[in-house]
């Protein structure tokens, strides 16, 4: 080649493969992809690409892979403090979390899979969360669920929450990981689409990370694990479409049957594995399979793979490449083995009666080439594959429904219908905030023998052996909020987050976190996405918890519906003694009870209004992200001080039904409660407004004078209410011009009660 | 105190089940479930979890298991064997202990604290317990639901190997108080000469004041009071 | 009205994992059954009824598998009658 | 050789608790259905193997039943053959 010439680029030609279809413009777009990203397509590859090959682009740069729609507002979040090891862009997010050891945390959703067949969607759903996390070298410690769904009074709404939580249950319980916590909600808003969030938690020593990247060329590729099947094909395609009525009829071949046993054998090999020494990288086949996880690998390490699908090992016959290669089948890695220690990782894998196979190696060349045989059948530049997938911002307005109903005058809600105690009655028995035992005593919660506070507190805590410390951790989302101001409702996420970790007695250090949305391509959804990524990442900055990763679900709708905006934050924070540890529930007769913060008349949003009368609007409350931060550091420093006996943050039911929680505790004993309120508000809304900012302690009688002077000592206001009650006493909280007075048991009854009495009705598949 | 916990593909309290007996100052190893000889351990102990997945039945694979030949013959020598919720059920499908367990009456997994009242304490595994104390101790089980015949309940009964029972708090033995619908509210009891216990609840979740309870540490102390005069 | 004995016979979908299956199917293998080509596992569900006639009890059951005992999304089911009043009595 | 397709019924032994047949016995009656008598709900197992002529195949199955597939104590178990050569390959 002469100066001034260009190089010639040698386009490597690729012959159709027998019996592949020809590439139609109508194939293409049922691969997902618009005549823009095609024509992109073509120019990466220098020509037209074959059917194997569109496959591959059309599932990597789908919504679910290549986050279109989504990267460059999500590129407005925090994701640094000294304390983050290991920010987006891997299995999950590390943190540093002292001693010397690092938690590796993450969070996704199956949503679409459990509306099709909850039990095994949800099943498969904590199934790939713990491999995302054991792939970082980290031993999963804790799981949590955030659930959605619609109304329970439907027989399949009732199906899809009891085999949800079912398959949550067994997959979890069966691989030893214990459930420390969670949410659910039941409202019209996600009747057909519900929402299932798994978020994991792995402890690691720092020096064991191991990242996801395909490095050093000459390594051996080696799938490991379950065999490939024709499950879910083109699930991330799938994940990114709309349910509609057909949907379910055609999604059926798609379902992925989760297999536990065989997660927890891959999870003992794949550390076993990581200590070993013997591999480089590992990563889960999660959605788009081989391609991803090669193509990822491939591309984070700026090298190419080579990869041979007729060596890999599949369970059904007559596969062809495209299906090998976007197979969705659960419980498989893919790992980079040290060339000459192939051998190793098949002791180990043998070892626990599981598969290994070489299937092709990393090469210099930056190409991700796949063959059959001897045939080559892909060959295409691997990085265009995760790195070139176009982004779009787009616009986004406001629905005018949305405004009005926000802007709605709810003066006349705040008369109360009828009695205020029968009303309370209501509200606690409402699935949305009456106990949830009926879901997590179907949970293991003390496998690991390391929970040290379990599902029923303000979070989930496990301490860390053979130190004073613990983690915990909690995830949370108010979608009405969200619905009826997407930035304000994304705020009060994440400071209800950080609350309710600072409750328990641990400091916020960090955020992931699972969009739930709907098809971003319509206006009045990309405001919301856009809205409520922005409210993040105010919050986010304001309690200093950077967001190390996360997850985004689009197209959450049915039939054209949208879910509520539902942007779940999971949270983890850190408690440096496990003295620290603080009780959600009334511990001591006798004790005062604090309110710490200040009631007021914002009812928008709030469950009374959804019992009462079946509405879901107004303005959401007020949020100040400086008071509440000063809030949560005023409880904390009361905690490390030793002031408090338990600490409970208002939410969903508004003050009564947080103090009604402080009293029933777990059921067995619960305190009686005397409160006096004398705020200058209607009683409705001083009992059940979900204002912002608020936190109800208990403290030994000699302690209130201490607790109070430090919350003023951080602006907090703060005042005596009442009294923790002896057992057996009634619950009794007056209001100006309003009370609830009733006893225990039947207190007791409505809220414990409920979710049992409901599931007790039988379910359906059908409607 | 020498220690076996034994771990099968899908045990996954073996670890927990390692800790609580190291709690107690034992010497403790996991013994591998194709591993085939038991020689120098005092006490072998089947963890909780789901060997096999729990397929077919629950223990029903992981009762062929090549270490489940010498565990008989340990067990047919008098070795003292303890069998926690998975393991309770390995030990009915391979027959030292009779019965069977079945799925829980409410059909869904139950995890959650119970009381159970300590009925016998003329065994290895009790005998640091008190005649009719009352512990709260975790369960976490699908399959718990001890089933067996009349006349074994009888026998059972008056061979009183029945060492502990589902009660409520006050230890009124109700249905409420019995969380899987175990004939007898049975949560554990031994094979005829004492030597083999099967129990549902986990003691070893229950040995630490942060995780809630101290009431399993009995079966622990139990064991080593009793094996380490054996040793000595 | 007469007595029926159904027998419902609900199998895994073909082509979905069993994982059941499999690890029967490794158990086997492993006490030296190793002429096997595939396990699968389903669920016998037995039902006595009374019915019209027997086409009656088979729409009936029919229904209940479409309602209730089988998932459409991951098995099928089959319907038999396996006992008439005389032998369910007995 | 030859191919079998062998079924295998397991079933509670009567007089014996099936809480998964009460339950459904509870759904199916609040749903309407209230004719029932009964619901026992047992597993059904499909084995393919190779045997040299359908005896054998049986022998060999009633083994894998008495050895593992059910449970003495709480279960009884029928094997018969449903399928040869030419209906499993089909
Ligand atoms: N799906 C679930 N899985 C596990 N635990 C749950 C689930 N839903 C609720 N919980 C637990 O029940 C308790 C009450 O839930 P919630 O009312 O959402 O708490 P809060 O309002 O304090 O955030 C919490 O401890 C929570 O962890
Ligand atoms: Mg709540």
């Amino acid at each position: 080649m002469s100066a001034g010439e260009s190089p010639t680029i040698v386009i490597p030609f690729v012959s159709p493969r027998a019996g592949d279809p020809v590439i139609t413009s109508e194939l293409v777009a049922d691969h997902g992809l618009s005549d823009d990203e095609y024509e992109r397509i073509c120019r990466i590859m220098g020509r037209t690409p074959t059917f194997t090959e569109l496959g591959v682009f059309s599932a990597m740069w789908s919504e679910h892979c290549g986050y279109k729609n989504s990267k460059r507002l999500l590129q407005l979040l925090p994701t640094q403090a000294p304390w983050v090891i290991q920010g987006p862009g891997e299995n999950a997010g590390v943190i540093d979390v002292g001693d010397g050891y690092a938690l590796a945390f993450k969070i996704e959703s199956h949503n679409h899979p459990s509306a099709v067949e909850p039990y095994q969607g949800a099943a498969t759903g904590v199934g790939g969360i713990l491999r995302d996390i054991f792939t970082m070298g980290a031993r999963p410690i804790a799981v949590l669920d955030s659930l959605r769904f619609g109304d329970l009074d439907s027989a399949r709404v009732r199906y899809l929450f009891g085999g949800v939580v079912s398959g949550v249950g067994d997959y979890g319980n069966c691989v030893g990981i214990p459930n420390i916590g969670g949410e659910v909600a039941f409202d019209r808003g996600y009747e057909g689409n519900p929402i299932v969030n798994a978020m994991c938690l792995g402890l690691m020593k720092k020096e064991d990370l191991i990242t996801a990247s395909a490095s050093g060329v000459g390594n051996t590729l080696m799938v490991v694990g379950a065999r490939t099947g024709r499950d879910g094909i083109h699930g991330a395609t799938f994940a990114s479409e709309e349910l509609s009525e057909e949907s379910e009829e055609a999604s059926r071949p798609r379902v992925q049957v989760g297999d536990p046993f065989t997660e927890k054998l891959l999870l003992e090999a794949s550390l076993e594995l990581i200590s070993s020494g013997a591999i480089t990288g590992i990563q889960d086949m999660g959605a788009a399979g081989i391609t991803s996880s090669a193509s990822e690998m491939a591309g984070r390490a700026g090298n190419g793979v080579q990869i041979d699908v007729a060596r890999v090992p599949v369970r059904e016959p007559d596969m062809t490449p495209y299906e090998i290669l976007l197979s969705e089948s659960q419980e498989r890695m893919l790992v980079v083995a040290t060339k000459g220690h192939e051998h190793e990782v098949h002791r180990i894998l043998e070892k626990w009666e599981l598969e290994a196979e070489e299937i092709g190696e990393v090469t210099a060349d930056g190409r991700f080439r796949v063959l059959e045989n001897d045939a080559v059948i892909a060959d295409m530049p691997a990085l265009p594959l995760t790195e070139g997938c176009p982004t779009y911002e787009r616009e986004g307005i406001e629905a005018e429904e949305v405004r009005q109903l926000r802007e709605m005058d709810l003066t006349e809600h705040l008369i109360p219908n009828g009695d205020l105690t029968k009303a309370f009655l209501l509200l606690l028995a409402s699935p949305n905030v009456a106990s949830k035992r009926w879901i997590y005593h179907q949970y293991d919660t003390t496998v690991r023998t390391s929970t040290a506070v379990r599902p029923g507190g303000a979070s989930g805590v496990v301490r860390i052996r053979g130190t004073k410390r613990a983690i915990a951790a909690t995830t949370d989302c108010n979608g009405r909020f969200v619905y009826l101001n997407p930035r304000r409702g994304a705020m009060i996420a994440v400071s209800e987050a950080a609350r309710n970790l600072v409750c328990t007695g641990a400091v916020p250090t960090a955020i992931t976190n699972n969009l739930n949305f709907g098809n971003p391509l319509k206006q009045h959804i990309y405001y919301q996405f856009r809205e409520a990524v922005l409210g993040m990442a105010d919050a986010c900055k304001a309690f200093e918890t950077p967001v190390t990763g996360g997850n985004v679900s689009f197209y959450n709708e049915t039939d054209g519906r949208a879910i509520y905006p539902t942007p779940v934050i999971g949270m983890v924070g850190i408690i440096e003694d496990l003295s620290n540890i603080t009780p959600q529930s009334f511990q001591s007769k006798g004790d005062d009870i604090v309110l710490l913060g200040e009631n007021t008349a914002e009812m928008g949003g709030a469950e009374y209004l959804y019992v009462t009368a079946g509405l879901v609007a107004g303005e959401p409350p007020r949020v100040d992200l400086a008071r509440e931060r000063q809030l949560q550091r005023a409880v904390l420093t009361m905690i490390q001080n030793n002031e408090l006996r338990s600490a409970h943050d208002c939410s969903e039911g508004g003050l009564a039904c947080a103090l009604a929680e402080c009293a029933l505790g777990d059921e067995e004993a619960p305190f009686g409660v005397k409160v006096e309120l004398d705020d200058t508000l209607p009683p409705v809304a001083t009992l059940f407004a979900e204002s912002q900012g608020r936190i109800v302690v208990s403290c030994a009688p000699d302690r209130t004078e201490n607790v109070i002077k430090l919350a003023m000592d951080h602006s907090v206001p703060a005042r005596r209410i009442g009294k923790v009650g002896r057992r057996g006493e009634a619950f009794h909280v007056t209001a100006i011009a309003g009370q609830i007075k009733i006893d225990l048991v039947t207190l007791s009854r409505a809220y414990f009660g409920a979710l049992p009495a409901i599931m007790n009705t039988p379910a359906s598949s059908v409607e | 105190m020498r220690v076996g916990v034994v771990t099968f593909p899908g045990s996954n309290c073996d670890y927990d089940l390692y800790k609580a007996a190291q709690q107690v100052g034992a010497d403790v190893e996991f013994i591998w479930h194709r591993q085939k000889n038991l020689d120098g351990y005092d006490v072998v102990m089947l963890p909780g979890g789901f060997s096999y997945g729990d397929y077919l039945r629950a223990g029903a694979i992981a009762r062929i298991s090549p270490v489940m030949e010498d565990i008989v013959g340990f067990a047919e020598n008098g070795g003292p064997v303890l069998g926690i919720c998975n393991g309770f059920q390995i030990l009915c499908e391979a027959g030292l202990l009779p019965g069977a367990l079945i799925r829980n009456v409410s059909l869904r997994f139950e995890s959650r604290d119970v009381h159970m009242l300590v009925e016998q304490t003329e065994t290895p595994f009790t005998s640091e317990y008190q005649k009719g104390q009352i512990l709260r101790i975790p369960i976490a089980h699908g399959e718990g639901n001890y089933e067996a015949d009349g006349q074994l309940l009888e026998q059972l009964e008056a061979e009183g190997r029945i060492v502990f029972r589902y009660v409520n708090r006050g230890g009124e033995m109700t249905e409420e108080a019995n969380p899987n619908g175990s004939r007898n509210s049975i949560a554990g009891l031994t094979n005829e000469s004492g030597n083999v216990l099967g129990m549902m609840p986990h003691p070893e979740r229950a040995m630490e004041e942060v995780l809630g309870s101290v009431d399993g540490m009995g079966v622990f102390l139990s064991l080593a009071a009793n094996l380490s005069t054996v040793v000595l | 009205m007469n007595h029926f004995r159904m027998e419902i016979l609900v199998k895994p979908r073909p082509g979905l994992l069993d994982p059941e299956g499999k690890a029967i199917h490794h158990a086997l293998r492993s006490l030296g059954w190793t002429d096997i080509h595939d396990v699968r596992v389903g669920k016998a569900i037995y039902i006595d009824l009374e019915a019209e006639d027997s086409v009656t009890a088979l729409e009936t059951t029919e229904a209940m598998c479409r309602k209730i005992l089988a998932n459409p999304v991951t098995e099928d089911f089959e319907v038999s009658v396996v006992g008439d009043t005389e032998r369910i009595t007995a």
